[in-house]
């Protein structure tokens, strides 16, 4: 309790806890729709907002309102399954590379190196080019997953690099802690707080590439998700013909979803980082 | 000499290594995933409503199969798969056949590789040199202001941002061309009219990278200064009465742009993908274009000729700022 | 009688931070009152957290939030005209800085600008201020400087990592005392050397002084270094300091409980009698003890100590000191 | 037996760079010498000679690269990756990196006992902890469940002494335990060193730069330069009759706690600063008043002189008796 009031002064995580609520209610009521969202022309087309549909409907003849909570909820999904599936090989690969050092550390820092190095979206692309109707929500997820980890493992790993030189290191070994004692008591908790920063980011990063491989038609374009809400939206030219509130709806609620897990990795991350907050607190006793 | 053997020498052996594995990768990742190209292709064919008898399929198949490379085994695949690679041979392109991948791809070239370059030079530059103010004078209100316009902006993704510009400036106040390089029928010439024409349609695309290139530095540098001016040698400056301007610009700058060069090799892959996304969305002639055009039509030659090239190019680009960092730091110079 | 160069009245110094919504206040300097003089070298003692590294930022006017000031004044005696350090604009205070009041740090190893040869650093404080000088003839003055000082000319074309620590923190001081500054505060100046290297170093900061004939304020831990160069020292504890006196009088005669533990704590060559710490921890600046800060710690402790600070006492006319055992002696004397 | 702990022939190069560029830097080299039971054995020496690089040899923190590591008469074999940590503990230079800032520091002791399975159950384990913490002059209430802020230098470098009593050793290595600890507690840390000797009958390889401390607590005392042990012997002999030219000017450099022995004459530090890892000859020979050709040639020979080890060509040439 202590610790989100704390984080409440922050204005980044106030807004962004406050968005990402209401997003997350909004996207929760898809359980209760009372539309399917990928049956056409159920109703009645190209209707402008009223109050029987609150945002409208598409000219495929799906409500936008609904079809917008899907799409959260599924973006949402592509999201968690890229962040938490690419933070199990993110975190053994830089614990292994920053505890083992040597050549261990130069094999997998040159693999993640490529993974930075390589221009990934195009590698994206070939391979949705290739897999674009298995492309379910769970593949695309895992498929990010596996491009998803390399700057995170860089970031822990230089991390654990310098607890490995921190003086508790040796008192554990010589407390009798072996190598995985040492990784989950000593490191884990500093380790934490960057887990938990980079796994938003990469959940950012998956629903932005989610919306771009929907608008290049890479995914299974029936499943509604942000970006394949602005597929189809472009493909009947829905700016040309007026029909702004079909586009406007996924393009701002996308919007606040990003400036929201932007904030809240940046505030969440300000306020864990143990050395800051012990620098900072450390410093001003010394004085 | 220490330099080249320190310094100099794992860099190359790196380049290589990278280009060696990435091209690796392309060849292989497409051949253990369960759809056949030749089998897309030709399925690609059929939605769109071509009609194929069974024998022209054959011949089909044949004529793919030999064009892809896929004869023989896997191994003899990616021998001859590296030799087409040193002659410069990416194949041809299928839906614009028979002109040669190579081409299409030097023809596209020059839009990209202006816009890039020119964007990324101008966000980067203005991104340290604001960051570097903001983070030194960083109590101050503009400071904390621009912060969180950079808050704002920061997060949107290419797609997203590269949208918004042209929903802004192309619909609602129309003020600037929203497709294309050039109006369609100017012949190229180097005279004004025809200069200002592409400046004017570069516009756009240029905007939504450079202000999306600006936060982001920004946002670095500032907090990277703002670390410097807790460091001992700004501090000591400070005590010493040196000017404010001259710690900005040589002390707290000079110094917080090093890691930047270092950021800007490790981000140029992700600033190339972004480039090539707005140009999507601008349809602009570059190698963007011409991925989504061989994406919508499926030609999986120039999907993978754009790859390679591109793995080569941007590995090329990292090395050239890696080899250039020295040139801003002593201590890698002489050690 | 000599002629005061730097005076602090009831000087007060905190701390002001807030900790997620905690107020919290570090009582970091505490009523200092120091009357240093021209021409001599003042030592101050203290352990790691008594405030003298920030007695040391109140005296050369670098008082930045979080750190306030918050009663009391610094004075400079400057051509024989006090100076209230409080009233100057930033840039007075600026071009004060090097000419009347330099500053040598701690660790020599991060203070110079790593990207830029040590000549662009001399550039860099001899053009902010001395005005109307080309590049050139800054550039012969600073050389000309390290000659003198015995440092070899080839320095001034390197880059700080390429010198030893002993030759940085050497390049260093120079640089400190090239505008031939009144008073000097080096700051721990050779914790980080070698035995060796001290010596030199403390050789030539000294060498600096007897030929400018003005004053350094020498902070440090090692009541070794202060015995071989200071000329008084004042002991500080819990940002106050509590006894005064001159060199030879501290280690022969301390008289507050203090200081005897802390003189009688060090080991001596060719003496292995037993010898025992001051008992306890130093307190902490951010919870300080009422009355003398030292009671909790001091074995003759008397129940006025532990609600009164004492005033300080002249035990002799250049020996004071700020504890209610002396006092008491004094007035039963009386 | 008299030897606890014996140190043969030790060397050390590491090796840095990549595969393309190796820089070999010799840490020590051929470094011998002996720790008998319930005895203070002092290394010391300046920053870079070594001594911290043969304290984590001995403690396998290390492999070295040539020599031999004998404990109670077993010698150490590679496989043994940390090495008898129960008969040989450590203290280490900073005592607030010591232990993790973001645990507390009960939960390494109540680790220590249950990895080495020290006690049964949690009452005798607090009772063990009680033991140990009572030694260093603290106890279990005053230390269960705080963090390592909460503490003074001091008091944490007592609470690491006490750890590494934990499982009884008979060797503690202490390296620069004081150096970063204020001058008025030092004392009860080296305080604590003689009685782990006298009644706990405990060894110390004591490794500072602190000469005084040294002198104050130590039994023997070996001066390592740049690799090399140069003067070994009682602290009585190599401390208050130095023999070694390089022990004399440290001897002459320590700034004594004392106005009336201040420095007397002038060092030259420009000469100490040459390069001194001459690929022959003694590596003092830069700047050794006392330089001979020889010197210049060949390493020296350690002689006895007085039962003290001297690494001088002046004592085998006979120039000085």
């Amino acid at each position: 309790m202590k610790v989100l009031r704390d984080l409440l002064r922050d204005y980044r995580f106030t807004a962004s806890f406050i968005i990402l609520c209401i997003l997350l209610a909004y996207s929760s009521l898809s359980f209760f729709s009372p539309i399917d969202p990928t049956v056409w022309v159920a109703i009645a087309r190209d209707q402008p907002p009223s109050s029987q549909h609150l945002l409208g409907t598409d000219s495929r003849g799906i409500d936008i309102f609904w079809s917008g909570a899907f799409a959260i909820r599924n973006s949402l999904i592509v999201a968690l399954v890229a962040g938490v599936v690419s933070r199990f090989i993110t975190i053994p690969v830089a614990m292994l590379a920053g505890y083992k050092g040597g050549m261990t550390d130069r094999v997998l820092m040159f693999i993640s190196d490529s993974f930075l190095v390589i221009p990934l979206f195009l590698i994206i692309v070939l391979l949705a080019v290739l897999i674009r109707e298995n492309l379910s929500l769970v593949t695309l997820g895992l498929l990010l997953a596996c491009f998803g980890w390399a700057w995170d493992a860089r970031v822990i790993r230089s991390e654990i690099l310098s607890l490995r030189e921190r003086g508790f290191t040796q008192t554990a070994i010589l407390s009798g802690s072996g190598t995985m004692q040492l990784a989950l008591k000593e490191y884990m908790p500093f380790v934490t707080p960057l887990v938990f920063a980079t796994l938003i980011n990469v959940m950012a990063w998956a629903i932005g590439l989610e919306i771009t491989l929907a608008i290049l038609g890479l995914i299974k374009l029936d499943i509604p998700t942000l970006g394949t809400m602005i597929f189809w939206a472009l493909s009947y030219q829905a700016i040309l013909l007026g029909r702004w509130y079909w586009l406007l709806t996924p393009v701002i609620l996308s919007v606040l979803l990003f400036i929201a897990l932007y904030w809240l990795s940046v505030s969440s991350s300000e306020y864990l980082d143990p050395r800051s907050r012990i620098q900072r607190v450390g410093q001003s006793l010394r004085a | 000499m220490l330099f080249i053997r320190r310094y100099l020498i794992p860099r190359l052996i790196q380049y290589v290594l990278v280009i060696f594995v990435g091209i690796t990768a392309v060849f292989f990742i497409p051949r253990l995933l369960p759809t056949d190209p030749v089998a897309r292709t030709i399925a690609e064919l059929r939605s769109r409503g071509s009609y194929l008898d069974p024998a022209s399929i054959d011949a089909m198949v044949a004529d793919l199969t030999e064009m892809y490379g896929l004869e023989g085994s896997s191994f003899d695949q990616y021998i001859a798969f590296w030799q087409r690679l040193f002659r410069g041979d990416f194949g041809v392109s299928f839906f614009q056949f028979p002109t040669p991948v190579i081409q299409l791809i030097k023809a596209a070239l020059p839009w990209t590789l202006g816009l890039l370059l020119v964007t990324t030079a101008i966000a980067w530059t203005a991104g340290i040199l604001l960051g570097g103010v903001a983070g030194y004078f960083n109590r101050q209100g503009w400071s904390r202001a621009l912060d969180v316009l950079a808050m704002v902006v920061r997060p949107m993704p290419y797609y997203v941002f590269a949208f918004i510009l042209l929903l802004l400036f192309g619909y609602i106040f129309p003020l600037f061309p929203v497709a294309g390089g050039a109006s369609i029928g100017r012949q190229p010439s180097f005279s004004w009219p025809y200069i200002s024409d592409v400046l004017r349609h570069a516009f756009l695309p240029a905007m939504s990278l450079i202000i999306l290139g600006v936060t982001a530095w920004f946002q670095t540098m500032k907090l990277v200064v703002q670390n410097l001016n807790a460091a001992d040698f700004v501090q000591y400056a400070r005590f010493g009465g040196i000017k404010e301007r001259r710690i900005v610009s040589r002390y707290v700058i000079r110094n917080g742009m090093l890691p930047q060069i270092t950021a800007l090799a490790l981000l140029i892959g992700q600033i190339f993908s972004g480039a090539l996304i707005t140009e999507i969305v601008f349809t602009y002639p570059g190698l963007g274009t011409l991925l989504y055009n061989a994406i919508m039509t499926g030609d999986y030659n120039l999907i993978m000729g754009i790859t390679v090239f591109s793995i080569v190019a941007i590995t090329t680009a990292i090395l050239v700022i890696d080899l250039l960092y020295p040139l801003f730091d002593p201590r890698i110079r002489y050690n | 009688m000599d002629k005061i160069i730097l005076t602090t009245r009831q000087l007060k110094a905190f701390y002001l931070l807030d900790i997620h919504g905690r107020q919290k206040v570090v009582k970091a300097v505490n009523e200092v009152e120091l009357e240093i003089l021209e021409n001599e070298i003042y030592g101050i003692a203290g352990e790691s957290g008594c405030g003298k590294s920030t007695l040391l930022k109140t005296l050369a006017a670098v008082v930045e939030p979080p750190l306030r000031q918050l009663e009391g004044k610094v004075i400079y005696h400057i051509n024989g005209e006090e100076v209230d350090v409080s009233t100057l604009g930033d840039e007075e205070m600026r071009r004060l800085r090097w000419e009347f009041v330099s500053y040598v740090p701690q660790g020599s190893m991060n203070v110079l600008n790593p990207v830029v040869k040590l000549k662009d650093t001399y550039h860099d404080f001899i053009s902010s201020h001395v005005k109307g000088k080309s590049q050139e003839e800054t550039f012969r003055m600073a050389k000309a400087y390290i000659a003198e000082l015995g440092l070899p000319a080839e320095i001034m074309g390197a880059y700080p990592h390429q010198l030893s620590g002993g030759m940085r923190q050497r390049v260093t001081i120079a640089l400190a005392t090239l505008l031939r500054p009144k008073i000097i505060i080096a700051d721990e100046p050779t914790t980080a050397l070698d035995v060796i290297v001290q010596r030199g170093v403390m050789q030539l900061l000294k060498d600096i002084q007897q030929k400018l004939q003005n004053t350094i304020i020498l902070v440090t831990h090692d009541m070794g270094v202060h015995a071989n160069v200071a000329d008084r020292i004042g002991i500080m504890y819990a940002g106050k300091i509590v006894e005064e006196a001159p060199t030879e009088k501290i280690f022969s005669q301390p008289l507050h409980p203090y200081t005897q533990f802390l003189i009688n704590s060090l080991p001596k060559f060719g003496d292995k009698t037993p010898r025992q710490s001051v008992p306890g921890s130093p307190p902490s600046l951010a919870d300080l003890p009422t009355g003398c800060p030292f009671h909790p710690r001091c074995p003759q402790v008397l129940d006025i100590c532990k609600e009164q600070m004492p005033a300080y006492i002249a035990a002799a006319a250049d020996h004071k000191v700020a504890c209610w055992l002396v006092e008491e002696e004094n007035g039963q004397a009386a | 037996m008299d030897k606890l702990l014996e140190v043969k022939n030790l060397t050390k190069v590491f090796s840095l760079g990549s595969i393309s560029s190796r820089i070999r830097i010799t840490a020590t080299d051929d470094v011998s010498f002996y720790i008998k039971p319930a005895e203070i054995f002092t290394l010391a020496g300046e920053s870079g000679c070594g001594k911290t690089t043969t304290a984590k040899m001995i403690l396998g923190f290390e492999e070295p690269t040539a020599g031999a590591i004998i404990h109670k008469g077993k010698l150490r074999t590679k496989k043994e990756k940390v090495w008898f940590t129960e008969g040989i503990q450590a203290i280490f230079q900073d005592p607030f990196g010591t232990f993790n800032p973001l645990r507390t520091v009960d939960r390494y002791f109540f680790e220590t006992i249950q990895n080495f399975k020290l006690a049964g159950n949690k009452k005798t384990a607090v009772e063990l902890i009680d033991r140990k913490l009572k030694a260093v002059g603290l106890s279990y209430e005053e230390f269960a469940g705080k963090y390592p802020n909460e503490f003074s230098g001091g008091q944490l470098q007592r609470i690491s002494i006490a750890r590494s009593l934990l499982t009884d050793p008979t060797l503690l290595i202490a390296d620069e335990p004081v150096s970063m600890v204020d001058a008025s507690l030092r004392m009860s840390i080296v305080n604590l060193f003689k009685k782990l000797k006298e009644e706990f009958g405990m060894s110390v390889l004591y490794i500072t730069h602190d000469l005084a401390t040294a002198y104050y607590v130590s039994d023997r005392i070996a001066i390592m330069f740049r690799g090399n042990i140069v003067e070994m012997g009682t602290v009585e002999q190599v401390l208050m009759q130095p023999r070694h030219p390089y022990t004399q000017m440290l001897r002459d450099s320590i700034p004594e706690a004392d106005p009336r022995r201040r420095w007397r004459g002038r060092v030259n530090l420009n000469e100490t600063e040459r390069e001194e890892y001459l690929k022959q000859g003694c590596r003092y020979a830069g700047r050794c008043p006392l330089v001979m050709d020889v010197c210049r040639q060949e390493v020296p020979a350690d002689i006895q002189v007085d039962n003290v080890l001297v690494k001088c060509h002046n004592y085998s040439e006979g120039v000085i008796a």
